[in-house]
């Protein structure tokens, strides 16, 4: 299927660049390795094991590098070709890539078009005056090889880029200590009223809850005594308040107790009457 | 091979490795043909050991073999670099920290009511690593869910000698009715409309 | 504060980070107090530059900063430290990459188009996860393809301190000699619009 005249003057062809190939071709470039076995031509036979020709396939990148490579092989200018006979090599590639790997040949199909196309339009008879005028039509196709070339290079030369890990390496030393200090955020007391209000004006806690009705202090106090108590078997009623802090402090105590005890935070334990009052926090 | 090579080599190798290396791993380093004796080895990093005073890491044996490791007495500066940068707190967690100012003790169910979301647990546990809450107790239900509390780092980082120096509730009820707008437009949109959503399908 | 200190400061922050640091990250080693100017850091760093010569690292100014590295003629010595070989990167891999550092930002349609073949996903997030590529933007074009662009981590890693230090385009004429001008003048510009062209040819 593949031309035998090609492939005599692959074996011939000088590699015109032999940098473009020499990944992963080198200059006798085999073209695959197949069971440890070198093959630097296609096999003329037509029987091509399909492993083969997958292994054939990834050495190239798509349509264009399989384009580029058949033009370079056969040390030609693409002016020169023979579109004609291009195409009919190409052809045969890819009926034999369609029988094992569909999804790969949609790419390589396109191309076949592109070339047919260009054929017919060089069977077109075309008078030499138009020759500046109208395209070449082969030209958009070899400025379309010439850019995958481009950049095939260009990732050639990437590749060759001293490398992280590779070819160079990142020098550090250890750190022995390592106090991991953490600094937080700032909130000022306005972005904390902000929040809350917030939380007001969605939840209308004023209504449902009733917040107003304790003052703060009364809540803090709250805190306190649950805190005092925390851990602790019982405290003694009278501990709880604190004399320096005058009538309002005892009233405030007091409210906090009352609260305490009908939110069942506490129990009020009196073993006699008349005996000393103890508090304790609940337990389950 | 040339001495200033090998050392070279080794001096590469313990910046490269990012853990000691002992004689051993420093030959394995070279192909037998051109591996030096191991007193040259030795010679190499006592020269390296030696090119280290008065810089900013020294060459330091441990008993794993040898590594570079930055100067001790350089802590105070090189910590900076893994100082994590303050990020700003979420509204949820202001939220969150608001309420338990104003209603502590309170629990997490008593929050999420309010609120009318989830109160994460990442939330209260940067609250409590911050020491600004703390659990005071436990509320005799199903589950003795934790009680919280604002403590007394809050009300000093806020400058406050006592909880009653928090704006009273109904300053902060006209300031939501005074300005309406603004309040609402200060929300990042999320929760709100959690909220008004879980309204709708009640 | 002394130079000798600011340089050893300088010098262990470097090897204890590993990673690049530039100067704010420098500067953000010192209090506000201590803080040295600018140049006393540039300074600092030319001199600890300086006394790496001969030695098995240098310090490299790459994309994110300067970096203390091995010396790459050490490579080869050093590589056996670790038994893993380098990974090497496939040709379909290098080839996107390539496109997307010199033709950015593209999107993925117009890889294809030069590239001639699809481009998998796969590759794509590859080089996303490496952090070596990302989206900065979309084009205003129908389904708004991402646009990619390459990033300073990439840079570093190829140890490159800007695109423009990456090896120049080679111009390709070996395929036609006697090209008309107007199809060598439509490569320079390097716009993905000229490939657009093979449209009329469809």
């Amino acid at each position: 299927m593949i031309e035998s005249e090609s492939l005599s003057r692959q074996k011939q062809a000088n590699v015109t660049d032999s940098r473009a190939y020499s990944q992963p071709q080198q200059s006798e470039m085999p073209f695959a390795v197949i069971q440890g076995e070198a093959l630097s031509v296609m096999p003329k036979d037509l029987y091509i094991p399909p492993r083969a020709l997958e292994i054939i396939l990834e050495a190239f990148e798509g349509p264009l590098d399989l384009l580029l490579y058949f033009i370079k092989r056969q040390n030609l200018d693409i002016l020169d070709i023979d579109v004609a006979a291009i195409t009919r090599q190409y052809m045969n590639y890819i009926q034999l890539m369609r029988e094992i790997q569909l999804e790969l040949a949609a790419d390589y199909l396109v191309m076949a078009a592109i070339l047919a196309e260009i054929k017919t339009q060089m069977l077109l008879p075309r008078h030499s005056s138009d020759f500046y005028e109208e395209e070449d039509p082969r030209l958009e196709l070899i400025k379309r090889l010439q850019e995958y070339e481009r950049f095939k290079r260009a990732a050639e030369d990437v590749d060759k880029l001293p490398r992280l890990g590779r070819d160079t390496y990142q020098a550090r030393a250890e750190v022995t200590y390592r106090d991991n200090r953490k600094s937080y955020p700032e909130v000022k007391i306005n972005q904390l009223l902000d929040a809350f209000s917030g939380v007001l004006k969605r939840a209308e806690m004023f209504k449902s809850h009733q917040v107003s009705a304790e003052a703060l202090s009364v809540r803090e106090r709250m805190s306190h005594i649950l805190d005092k108590l925390v851990g602790k078997t019982f405290v003694r009623f009278e501990g709880l308040f604190a004399f320096h802090e005058g009538k309002a402090g005892v009233v405030v105590t007091f409210l906090a107790l009352m609260e305490l005890i009908k939110e069942s935070l506490i129990d009020i334990v009196q073993t006699e009457p008349f005996d000393s009052i103890h508090l304790v926090a609940k337990k389950s | 091979m040339n001495p200033q090579l090998i050392r070279q080599i080794i001096e590469g190798a313990f910046l490269a490795a990012a853990k000691p290396l002992d004689t051993l791993s420093l030959e394995a380093l070279f192909e037998a043909h051109e591996r030096p004796p191991r007193d040259q080895i030795l010679a190499a990093i006592e020269e390296i050991e030696d090119d280290c005073r008065d810089r900013g890491y020294e060459l330091k044996r441990v008993a794993s073999g040898w590594r570079f490791q930055v100067n001790q007495d350089l802590a105070p500066w090189i910590c900076r670099l893994w100082e994590e940068k303050p990020k700003r707190y979420s509204r949820a967690m202001l939220e969150t920290l608001a309420l338990i100012a104003y209603r502590q003790p309170l629990t997490r169910g008593d929050i999420e009511l309010v609120r009318g979301v989830a109160v994460s647990t990442d939330i209260i546990r940067a609250l409590q690593e911050r020491n600004w809450i703390a659990v005071v107790g436990h509320r005799d239900v199903p589950g003795r869910p934790a009680l919280y509390a604002t403590t007394k780092f809050f009300l000093d980082y806020f400058n406050l000698a006592a909880l009653q120096d928090l704006p009273p509730l109904e300053e902060i009820k006209s300031l939501v009715d005074f300005a309406p707008e603004t309040m609402l437009a200060s929300h990042d949109g999320g929760e709100v409309g959690e909220v008004n959503d879980s309204n709708k399908h009640d």
